[in-house]
């Protein structure tokens, strides 16, 4: 078997027909995945989709590679044996705002912490989809849902802050609207090492239409978004407004207003400690523009490499494991 | 250090062929240790032997408190042992509280040796004494010995610079000597054991020996002790023997797994009484290339084993009860999935967090049936703590075989429990076989192999062969989803027969004793010594009993039913309400009766011999 | 709008006792309403009915896909009817998809219309057909009619203002309008229903009414229906009737059993299909003092409804399959600390993901068994829609009488399914007794009733009750955290005998057909409807067949053994591998015999009167 | 049944002996929680202990009040069903490590984010007692234990962290050994409304023994420490040291030292946004004294006050229930 010399779009393609509704917001991230894919340089036959359960977790079945379509919630967990097993795939999460952070929340925060190599796509369309309309852990207080017909009196999560106050190395928010930061991000994601976490946020146009509209509308877009990038200063609204720190307190201001310059906005540092970035992640609309991009990203130990890193200590110092040594280990006796 | 000096002829030497000693004392005393070490002298003086640690559920209960408690008891004889013996002979009782919970196990006229340093007024109260047993004629019955072992190891110690807390931990070791001298057993494993396990801390290493070795010359010269008894060497198979645990067992036999089938391991799993010690032995073997993950909760563990299995390593997962309902979930989709798990459930006492250092059978059921849908999953089952690993061996066969998910039930009884162990010769195991398809011509991901229905396994990694798996039904060719009403059935009907077929594999059932007669009894799991001797004992006197222990319970060997038939009566002895009856009876349509007992505690032949009598 | 005119006589109007009628489409094509819409109309006019809606598991397959079909299928008859139907006499055909899925389902010579205007070659090539089966000849046997109903909605609306998507969605009115009048139904109820869905959209509204109307006025002007057909109300008890379906009756149930028992009511759930509706509907109550609350999953629901049932208050959970798995070891805490909840299961296909929005009772055992240690449940089921408002009053009353969770086993066909329910009398219900014990005189938390062996619910809040419980072993009486072995015993005796007696509550079993005789027809479950009519049809040949259904599946009614014992064969028909059949055969060492179906459906009457037909 | 006049610490001792290690830093917590509970004015008997499983959790035995040892991991989950259906109960939550943070992480974050009525201590002994000493998820890297001998490769949570990820509104440090301001936080998070969260930093003698000595051992407590005060400047050491923030970094200074006074310190405010506090929560130990005290709390919605809310406000619409109302409602008929 030779993997083809170049590997194209069509390659991750699967046989499987999409059943999503039509314009549903994961039509668009399915096309990104399968167009970033064959520029990794990996082996298509390398490459492992793990998901959930949810309209986003069949994503799967529709890339031409290995892929487990699993339990609700569980993907990080199974994702997790996977790549401790085999440190040699290139192993992606794929999961939903309700497996993710509702039933997975606990799986979800643990792969965080230990920093395990897996690309994580959560797609928050801020409603449960294939259950056919429910609150979730992002939808609004106030939303009303099928579960919640008065409202949801439950504050949603930030899944970035969650992610964070796990202590992720990389964190980062893109829009399904949007393919190109989308496929931007997506790279990022595949070229760190540890945990790589996407929110992406994703448009469920059947139960929630309209989520994100505020910020991904192309009338209101520019001056709702602010696309952040490492060292430099948080500008938007084509490049007439810029966020400000005043004390620890963020501000938007308008550029050459009152002298403010792109000096004075609050430079942005894929590297600091979370509660920098946790900042960020505080920024919503409406009195501050939504940033979109990678909020984080530093290197610290990855899981398998410490885990590998000591099965070859213990290889160096004790040898391959010898059952026979092993039972005969300790006191023994023999009976003749 | 003194030299050590050679057994010196004792007054008497009374030759015995078995004997029950339990040691019992506060948790902080070090029962459980002055038990392993003269279990390990004694296997070494080679005796055939059974033991039963016995510890209390808190981490340390206040000292001196019933509850704090803490216990070891050791069969051993020249003839062969299969329970750690129903009632000790002898009781070495280091506390007031001891003895007041563990007297009224000790045999009628049996031997009492008793630390009376430890008979003062607050321990006495805290065991709820109103008067000093040892004085108001209570234990009249009994060859009482009283010995002041806390003053005579302040005594040996006295110059040691050690601390009083530390003399009094180092009580032990005199109570060790002081037995080990009365059965003839050498110290020099002790000595060995101490040296290892105090080798950064000389002073405390010292003073043990010093106070193993007092003990051991108080023996001697003491008046007390007029005699001192022989268990011969038993007429056992020749060979390299060694003592082992139920658990430990389980994790060599996980790890023998792996080098069988030549792939790499792994364990997912979380901490829980009585199955984490499999989980820290495995921890320790990183060389093996084996991974031991402690996940985040039992869910994950589950999980993380399933996506190891998805990428073709072996894989396990250790938990008990409460862990194992949480697992049910993700089994039900390494079934559907039909990648191969096994599941180990050390079972303890329930429902519910029950009793967790207690033993108990109540998990069968949960086995077979607990997981929705129709959810055929194999269940075996180990009958000894050093059964663990064949059967170990076993579930991590089939699973392979059939890929499937595999349940290997184990209890705290023969988890916790030591027994000496006929080391197996590692080349004569036979080899676990582990295909993985790699030819990408006319694969289909649920196509199956006609004997077993495995389906083929492959390494994601493999060219060609990309394919896509999950929890919904699959089409029984493609492993595609289908929502087809006659895919479902004969899918459903598939895994059920698949799972059926296992019984090709089972070895017709050995009949302990006459392949008919008026009693058969049926068995599984931990309670084998107990049956076994129970029957031995009664065939000695005449009964037509016999009986059968089962390794499979799902399915059941294919011979059960005709075996069963050339029995007046089916008799199951469970520790449970009755589990295994159920299945015989729903499966055989047989009137087995069942004996159960629900104490936490092991059956002892006594009451096995007396309540299987009722039916001979 | 137009004056809507009086159903003139129409050609010729041919009587009928009973029909089934299947509406299928392109799940955009708004089947299930046009379906209930006709469900209304058909229930008004007195006809007794069932009915069963089957659409697929995506939310919105690509449009005229196989996958994307939904049905509605109705049964109706001047008769008592118990099922949804066989096989529909008549198939209304949206597209060429649906027809590809349905056509073999159509008794022979039924009645086919077809809306002409979906089958272009677009369609017809997603259905697989490579000719249009309108012209191969391949419909001939059947009474096919063949409406452009695409184009005759669009003439209809081409004044309304609409656009081409909106009047495209208006068709199912147009061909409910048709079959409306092909029976002989008034369209106000459903006009009724426009008025309201629609209130705010009064364009859409117009368009709706006029696609109905235009229907029915072209049932009744168009050559092409020679006959409509009448069926004559059923003779059914009076009373008010509305229709329900099962998940409705089970919502309504909850809030019932909160007002017969006088306390407040919680229920703890998280979405999954088929349950999610009863969450729905609770969600709607919060005026009755009633908390829903959709938890962070099914562990945390099962664990509020614990936190809420120690509170003093009425709590269930709702869930199927998969997140039952999930809450058995909280079931177990529950049954430990002798709490009441009742847990629903709507049952749906297995194992793992299975076969999520198809039928199934493969979860029987699962609830009997599916914990760790001897932790018996009480379990109950529902037998039809509207049977499980008396089911899950049954199971509250059982929860709060003997103080334990209780399962109560529906499925996706009976939750879906709708049929008229005569409604209950509100006064006529009996109160369920709650008493909160609030003396601290001689308070133990363990003390029993000698009769139910229930112990005292007491509420947090009562001054001099403080009292400690948890899933630890607790002693007898105290409650308290108990490690004695004797005590365990006892407490898990204590335990199952509390479950066995509620065998004392069961009322004897009714027999359906002669209460001795050649076969027993055992069923349980949503199976009742076509269990009842296959026996009712055998009978009225002449086999000396009965059945009995089971409410009670844990424990099992005390006579059941005795009235199995008179008949010959016992036969039970499960949409499982065989699971009651299991108990009947453990308990009663009967020889029953097994009918499996497992394929996400229910059975049909004919299978079954086949199927039993071999054992009479 | 009256209520005494006045409780004491007596009163909510149970008549069930304590049975931790002897040494065991839980004695101290107990008796700190018996001295404060008399002075909050609630009759013992609407006071519920909720806890999980672990060393910690048997807590409730020891508390003359409702008690639920409930199952590992679930106690918050149990406790918010408690608390909504009785909103006049004073509900409890007392978890471990491992119980609060592994098992029962998706809870607690849950719990968290709906900000429900909840008084939470999680003690904190980096470790697994009662399962006799596995590495809990507040374990150091590289901690050696009995399932990770060659060193935990998971890097550790910072429990605060994840609770501010969650956006709690009550979050607070305490210390076993140090009674009074043990008491002192118990009674803010008793006043608090909504989730209150203590980490309190917890020695267990026997499996992970001294684990906290580097800031708790008396020698070099004060240089260890910082104690927070709403609106004050973190000063340590004795009021010789201070830290300041260097843009987002904090850095520690000496007071007198290079013209730095207290107006160039860090003031800590306990209203600000998570990611402000989780910024204290970052600062760790040897180059940083370890922050105890509150760290947040701010006032939002409470849970069962929006629940009761809705409950009331529909009853205000529609009437209490009826249940012949219920039956009904829409289309019915009649046979006669
Ligand atoms: C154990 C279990 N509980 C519940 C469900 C039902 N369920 C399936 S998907 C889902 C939520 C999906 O929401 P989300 O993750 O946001 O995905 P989306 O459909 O919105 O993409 C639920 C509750 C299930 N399949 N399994
Ligand atoms: C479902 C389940 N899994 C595992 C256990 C075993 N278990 C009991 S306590 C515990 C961990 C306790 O650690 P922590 O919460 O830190 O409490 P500590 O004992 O340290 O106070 C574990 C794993 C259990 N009781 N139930
Ligand atoms: S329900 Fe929503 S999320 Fe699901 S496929 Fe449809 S549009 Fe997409
Ligand atoms: S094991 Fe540790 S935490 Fe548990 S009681 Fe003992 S000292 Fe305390
Ligand atoms: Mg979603
Ligand atoms: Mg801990």
């Amino acid at each position: 078997m030779t993997t083809p010399a170049k590997l194209t779009k069509k390659d991750f393609q699967s046989d499987m027909d999409p059943r999503w509704c039509p314009g549903c917001g994961d039509y668009s991230i399915l096309a990104q995945m399968q167009t970033v894919l064959p520029d990794l340089g990996i082996p298509r036959e390398n490459f492992v989709f793990v998901s959930g359960i949810g309209c986003s977790s069949r994503f799967p079945y529709y890339m031409n590679t290995y892929g487990f379509h699993t339990i609700h919630g569980r993907a990080p967990a199974i994702a997790t044996g996977l790549k401790m097993s085999r440190p040699d795939l290139s192993v992606w999460v794929v999961t939903g705002d309700g497996d993710a952070l509702s039933i997975g929340g606990n799986h979800f925060i643990h792969m965080m912490r230990r920093n395990v190599d897996l690309k994580v796509l959560l797609f928050n369309n801020r409603i449960y989809g294939l259950t056919k309309g429910q609150y979730s852990p992002t939808s609004e207080l106030g939303k009303m849902t099928k579960s919640t017909p008065s409202g949801s009196i439950d504050a949603p999560f930030n899944p970035l802050s969650v992610a964070l106050g796990a202590n992720a190395s990389f964190v980062a928010r893109s829009v399904d609207v949007d393919p190109k930061h989308l496929q931007a991000t997506l790279l990022r994601a595949a070229k760190h090492k540890g945990t790589a976490f996407i929110e992406v946020l994703q448009n469920c146009n059947v139960f929630n239409d309209g989520a994100w509209e505020h910020l991904t509308e192309k009338s209101v877009k520019d001056s709702a978004q602010v696309k952040l990038e490492h060292g430099k200063p948080l500008v938007f609204a084509k490049g007439t407004k810029g966020v400000r720190l005043n004390g620890f307190t963020p501000e938007v201001v308008t550029l050459g207003q009152d002298g403010v310059t792109e000096k004075d906005l609050l430079v942005h540092d894929e590297k600091a400690s979370p509660s920098r970035s946790m900042l960020l992640a505080e920024l919503l609309g409406p009195h501050f523009p939504t940033p979109i991009g990678v909020f984080r990203a530093v290197e610290r130990p990855v899981h398998h490499e410490l885990d590998q890193a000591q099965l070859a200590a213990a290889r160096e110092k004790k040898g391959t494991g010898d059952l026979h040594k092993l039972l005969h280990a300790g006191d023994t006796w023999t009976v003749s | 250090m003194e030299a050590q000096p050679r057994p010196s002829a004792p007054k008497s030497v009374k030759e015995i062929p078995a004997v029950t000693i339990r040691f019992v004392g506060d948790s902080g005393d070090g029962m459980q240790l002055t038990g392993l070490e003269f279990t390990r002298a004694t296997a070494i003086a080679g005796n055939d032997l059974q033991t039963f640690p016995d510890y209390p559920a808190e981490i340390r209960a206040p000292a001196g408190t019933l509850p704090g408690v803490s216990g070891f008891q050791i069969h051993f004889s020249s003839e062969p042992v299969f329970t750690p013996g129903d009632q000790p002979d002898v009781l070495v009782v280091m506390n007031p509280a001891a003895l007041k919970t563990n007297l009224k196990d000790l045999v009628a006229g049996g031997t009492l040796i008793v630390n009376t340093g430890a008979f003062i007024d607050t321990n006495l109260q805290k065991a709820g004494y109103k008067v000093n047993p040892l004085t108001d004629g209570s234990l009249a019955s009994y060859k009482t010995h009283e010995v002041d072992i806390t003053k005579l190891t302040e005594l040996a110690l006295k110059d040691s610079g050690l601390n009083a807390k530390e003399v009094g931990r180092a009580k032990n070791m005199f109570a060790l000597g002081m037995m080990l001298w009365m059965y003839g057993r050498p110290t020099e494993p002790t000595m060995r054991y101490l040296k290892e396990k105090f080798s950064t801390k000389p002073d405390i290493l010292a003073g043990n020996e010093k106070a193993l070795q007092a003990g051991y010359n108080y023996g001697e010269t003491a008046e007390l002790f007029g005699v001192t008894y022989q268990v011969k060497r038993a007429a056992i198979t020749p060979g390299a023997y060694r003592n082992v645990t139920g658990n430990e067992a389980t994790a060599w036999g996980i790890l023998a797994a792996t080098k069988l089938s030549g792939i790499n391991g792994f364990l997912g799993s979380y901490p829980i009484t009585p199955a984490s010690d499999i989980l820290h032995e495995l921890s320790k073997h990183k060389h093996w290339g084996f991974t031991s993950f402690q996940a985040e909760d039992e869910i994950a563990a589950m999980c993380a084993a399933i996506g190891a299995a998805f990428g073709g390593t072996l894989a396990f997962t250790t938990s008990s009860g409460p862990g194992i309902a949480l697992k049910q979930e993700a089994i039900g989709l390494a079934l559907m999935t039909e990648l191969p798990v096994v599941i180990i459930n050390v079972q303890r006492g329930g429902p519910s967090t029950g009793l967790p250092t207690k033993t108990e059978q109540a998990d069968l059921l949960q086995a077979i049936y607990g997981r929705n849908g129709e959810s055929p999953v194999p269940v075996i089952a180990a009958s000894s703590p050093s059964d663990c690993f064949d059967a170990t061996l076993e579930a991590a066969r089939l699973a392979v075989k059939y890929m499937t998910p595999v349940f290997l039930l184990t209890d705290g009884y023969i988890a916790n429990g030591q027994e000496p162990w006929l080391i197996p010769d590692v080349k004569a195991l036979k080899p676990i076989e582990v295909r993985f398809r790699s030819d990408p011509n006319n694969f289909f991901a649920y196509q199956r192999d006609q004997t077993t229905l495995a389906r083929d396994w492959v390494r994601p990694g493999t060219p060609g062969l990309e394919h896509r798996i999950g929890g919904l039904e699959k089409d029984k060719l493609t492993g595609g989803v289908s929502y087809d009403a006659e895919n479902h059935d004969t899918m459903v009907r598939l895994r059920a027969e698949k799972v059926a077929r296992i019984a090709q594999d089972i070895p017709p059932t050995q009949v302990h004793g006459a392949p008919e007669g008026d009693v058969l009894v049926v068995g599984w799991g931990g309670t084998h010594g107990a049956i076994f001797t129970a029957v031995s004992q009664l065939r000695a006197k005449g009964k037509a009993v016999s009986s059968v222990h089962l390794r499979h319970l799902n399915p059941l060997p294919p011979d059960l039913g005709t075996l069963m038939k050339r029995f007046k009566t089916v008799v199951v002895p469970e520790l449970n309400l009755g589990q295994l009856v159920k299945l015989l009876r729903s499966t055989h349509l047989v009137d087995a009766k069942s004996i159960n007992k629900v104490q936490g505690k092991p059956f002892k032949v006594s009451e096995l011999v007396s309540r299987i009598g009722e039916f001979c």
